[in-house]
């Protein structure tokens, strides 16, 4: 039995990945991202709203499309995050790891809940319910509760350093709903339609739809990313703020 | 091997001498078939419809009842930390504890399917469906229930948190569980169900090691 | 627009969500910072303070 | 005891560990070695990390920095199985006799069975055999997890007060199975309060953590 605490490597990526640097590098990103986000919404929303044509089979309720999909992304690429996190708090046990998975995962939440929320709205008049159990949907209410789980088991530890480990084997061990939710499409074939951006062929929309689609799903993850990188600079600091208020306990005790 | 199986003869004898909880689950299994009756009105066709559903449900609310005495007990005496330097490794140990509660909580319940089948007014052919499903099924439950056991034996509310973790993860379980019984082509829901239960039950006890240690630290 | 009603309720939801998430984030960003200055300003100071930041 | 056969040689080497609990490094830039036959008695007071200590040892603990090396097997791997731990709870069930509980113990830990009739002896437990294990008292409940170290025969011992609980005859009973073992060429680390009752010519050596900050 030898027991080595792993030695502190010192490249690029653990220096930028230290809380503190990650601190003051990622403060002046903040506002760019939020304005970029801002822009690409103002032109994403004028664009579906007012500049692409109705689809020839959905009609006008293509455009609630330009919603739903970058919602519908998010929720998958938000827990995407979560499970790299997941993997960089149990193999390299990098605290900012830890920060990363805790900030995703009421963002990603709320994605999901979007994405529900604007597919029954948009299953309502195409195929005439609010919700049917299809594979799809039911795998993304699934993905929902996956996440409210992770959010339940965080505020039920103490210790965020046990916390964060035991979160990481959960949240790896939900990862498998989302291979599931890709392939639930082919799989369980009901009303849901297959993938239609990324199929081998190409994309199989004109590009006067798929360009207001991309520039709001751009527009989505850049509002997930200013969103995040707040997140877990607020986290950060209320990790130092108890830290700081545990120790004034105890001097106060000394005295 | 041998600690592997003193272990399941241990919290074999346990349960038994305890006595009774095994009988409590059984018991909490078969209410739920009585309380359905008054809760959806006692026609016979549609309990008979409803029945495999009924039962697969009751199995796993039954499943989480138990799922906190998994490692909790052991815990609390000191045992668990001992387990990390028995003769073999913790994944075996709590694949050994997922064995015996399997034993414990599931296997009974499969004896109990009769009571149910006539309280429900389920005929041979779907009986038969639904308990096969079940024994199919129900080592996929339990082994994702040590998961959400060992998660959360640390936390005091961990009685609460587990069920709402794994409940998710459930999902496909159930999902061909039932599809297993519907009649017609059983044949792959029921190919899928052994599939879940042999992946789940042999990576789990990793998963769920990996978790008590964590906790212990 | 025969289906103007879902799809004004589908983007006033997400925006009404959205803004929702975005308050939040912000409120407790403050919230948390001017927990944090306040425990300084008491003249608590981490003892990684110096390597730290 | 069964006669005194010589355990295998291991030698524990700790180099720079530190240790954290929570916020607090309880643990800091810790050195010692302790080798066959040797005893290490861990003294401070309450809160300065014994049991910590301990359980880093026994590898449950994961330490902040540094290193802990136990060598002399033949291979590094399954060293876990090498040592035995004595901690604050007896790891003992009620509804289990006495002996039941010892054959556990004797099978998950790969011991021998033969062991368990002379550890119950060792252990002064040998009338209480067929109880239930729920029925002894706290000394009692600690002679028979005193007793679980016996019947699986392991080089290396932890203990953390292994002394709690005991009446003299008690305290009189862990000096003559550390005797035996220290004899016999095993290692302990005790953490304890009170002095142990060991015969003279021991490889005795004490270390005093520090009053935590």
């Amino acid at each position: 039995m030898t027991l080595d605490a792993a030695a502190k490597k010192s490249n690029w990526f653990s220096r930028l990945a230290h809380p503190g640097q990650f601190l003051s590098w990622s403060r002046p990103l903040v506002l760019p991202l939020a304005v970029l986000s801002a822009l690409l919404f103002a032109i994403g929303l004028w664009l579906s709203f007012f500049a692409s044509p109705e689809d020839y089979q959905m009609g006008d309720m293509v455009r609630v499309m330009y919603v739903h999909v970058p919602n519908a992304w998010l929720s998958q690429f938000v827990y995407g995050v979560m499970a790299v996190s997941a993997l960089g708090t149990l193999v390299w046990r990098h605290p900012l790891a830890d920060v990363a998975g805790k900030a995703a995962a009421p963002l990603g939440a709320v994605f999901t809940a979007l994405a529900l929320y604007t597919g029954a709205l948009w299953g309502r008049p195409t195929w005439g319910t609010f919700w049917e159990w299809d594979g799809r949907m039911t795998s993304t209410l699934v993905l929902l509760l996956i996440y409210l789980g992770i959010i339940a088991l965080w505020r039920a530890f103490d210790d965020q350093l046990r916390a964060a480990r035991i979160v990481a084997i959960v949240t790896l061990v939900g990862a498998i709903n989302i291979p599931v939710i890709k392939f639930s499409v082919d799989w369980w074939n009901t009303l849901h339609q297959p993938a239609s951006i990324f199929t081998a062929k190409g994309p199989r929309m004109p590009l006067s739809i798929l360009t207001p689609l991309l520039i709001m799903a751009i527009a989505f993850t850049l509002l997930f990313l200013t969103l995040h990188i707040v997140s877990m600079r607020t986290e950060i600091f209320r990790r130092r703020a108890e830290t700081l208020s545990r120790q004034a306990a105890l001097s106060a005790e000394a005295n | 091997m041998r600690a592997f199986t003193a272990l399941i003869a241990r919290d074999l004898r346990l349960s038994l001498r305890i006595g009774g909880e095994a009988l409590t689950l059984v018991l909490f299994f078969v209410m739920i078939g009585v309380i359905v009756p008054f809760a959806i009105g006692p026609d016979k066709g549609q309990l008979a419809r409803l029945a495999p559903g009924i039962v697969w449900i009751a199995a796993f609310l039954s499943m989480l009842l138990g799922l906190d005495r998994l490692f909790r007990n052991d815990d609390d005496d000191g045992s668990l930390l001992l387990f990390r330097h028995a003769a073999i490794p913790l994944e075996a140990i709590v694949a050994a504890k997922t064995i015996a509660h399997w034993l414990l909580t599931a296997l009974p319940l499969l004896v109990a399917t009769p009571v149910l089948a006539i309280l429900l007014a389920m005929d041979f052919e779907s009986w038969w469906r639904t308990t096969f499903s079940l024994l199919l099924g129900t080592p996929a439950l339990v082994a994702f229930g040590a998961l959400g056991a060992a998660v959360t034996v640390s936390l005091r509310r961990g009685g609460l948190i587990a069920p709402v973790l794994i409940l998710p993860l459930c999902v496909p379980v159930l999902i061909f569980g039932v599809g297993a019984i519907s009649g017609g082509s059983s044949g792959p829901a029921l190919l899928f169900l052994a599939a879940i239960s042999l992946v789940v039950s042999t990576f789990a006890p990793f998963a769920a090691a990996l978790a008590l240690r964590v906790a212990g630290d | 627009m025969e289906h103007a009603v879902f799809i004004l309720w589908a983007y006033l939801g997400v925006a009404v969500l959205v803004a929702a998430l975005v308050l939040y984030v912000a409120w407790d960003a403050r919230r948390v910072a001017a927990r944090l200055k306040a425990l300084e300003a008491r003249g608590i100071r981490r003892r990684s303070a110096g390597k730290a930041s | 005891m069964s006669p005194s056969h010589a355990l295998p040689q291991r030698r524990l080497k700790v180099s720079g560990l530190c240790c954290r609990r929570g916020e607090r490094l309880l643990i800091d830039q810790l050195d010692f070695e302790v080798a066959a036959g040797e005893i290490l008695l861990l003294r401070g007071p309450n809160g300065a990390g014994k049991t910590t200590l301990l359980l880093a040892l026994a590898g449950v603990v994961r330490p902040e920095a540094g290193s802990i090396a136990l060598t002399g097997g033949e291979a590094d791997a399954g060293s876990m199985s090498d040592l035995h731990l004595l901690g604050h709870r007896a790891a003992v069930k009620p509804r289990l006799t006495v002996a039941e509980n010892l054959r556990f113990w004797a099978d998950m830990n790969g011991g021998e069975r033969a062991l368990i009739e002379p550890a119950l002896v060792a252990a002064g437990l040998a009338h209480a055999e067929a109880l239930e294990a729920g029925h002894l008292s706290a000394g009692q409940t600690r002679r028979l997890a005193l007793a679980r170290l016996l019947v699986a025969e392991r080089p290396v011992w932890l203990l953390d007060e292994p002394t709690a609980a005991l009446d003299s005859d008690g305290e009189l009973l862990v000096g003559r199975l550390l005797d035996a073992h220290l004899l016999r060429g095993g290692l302990v680390v005790a953490a304890t309060h009170h002095d142990l009752a060991l015969r003279p010519p021991v490889r005795l050596r004490t270390l005093t953590l520090g009053v935590p900050a």
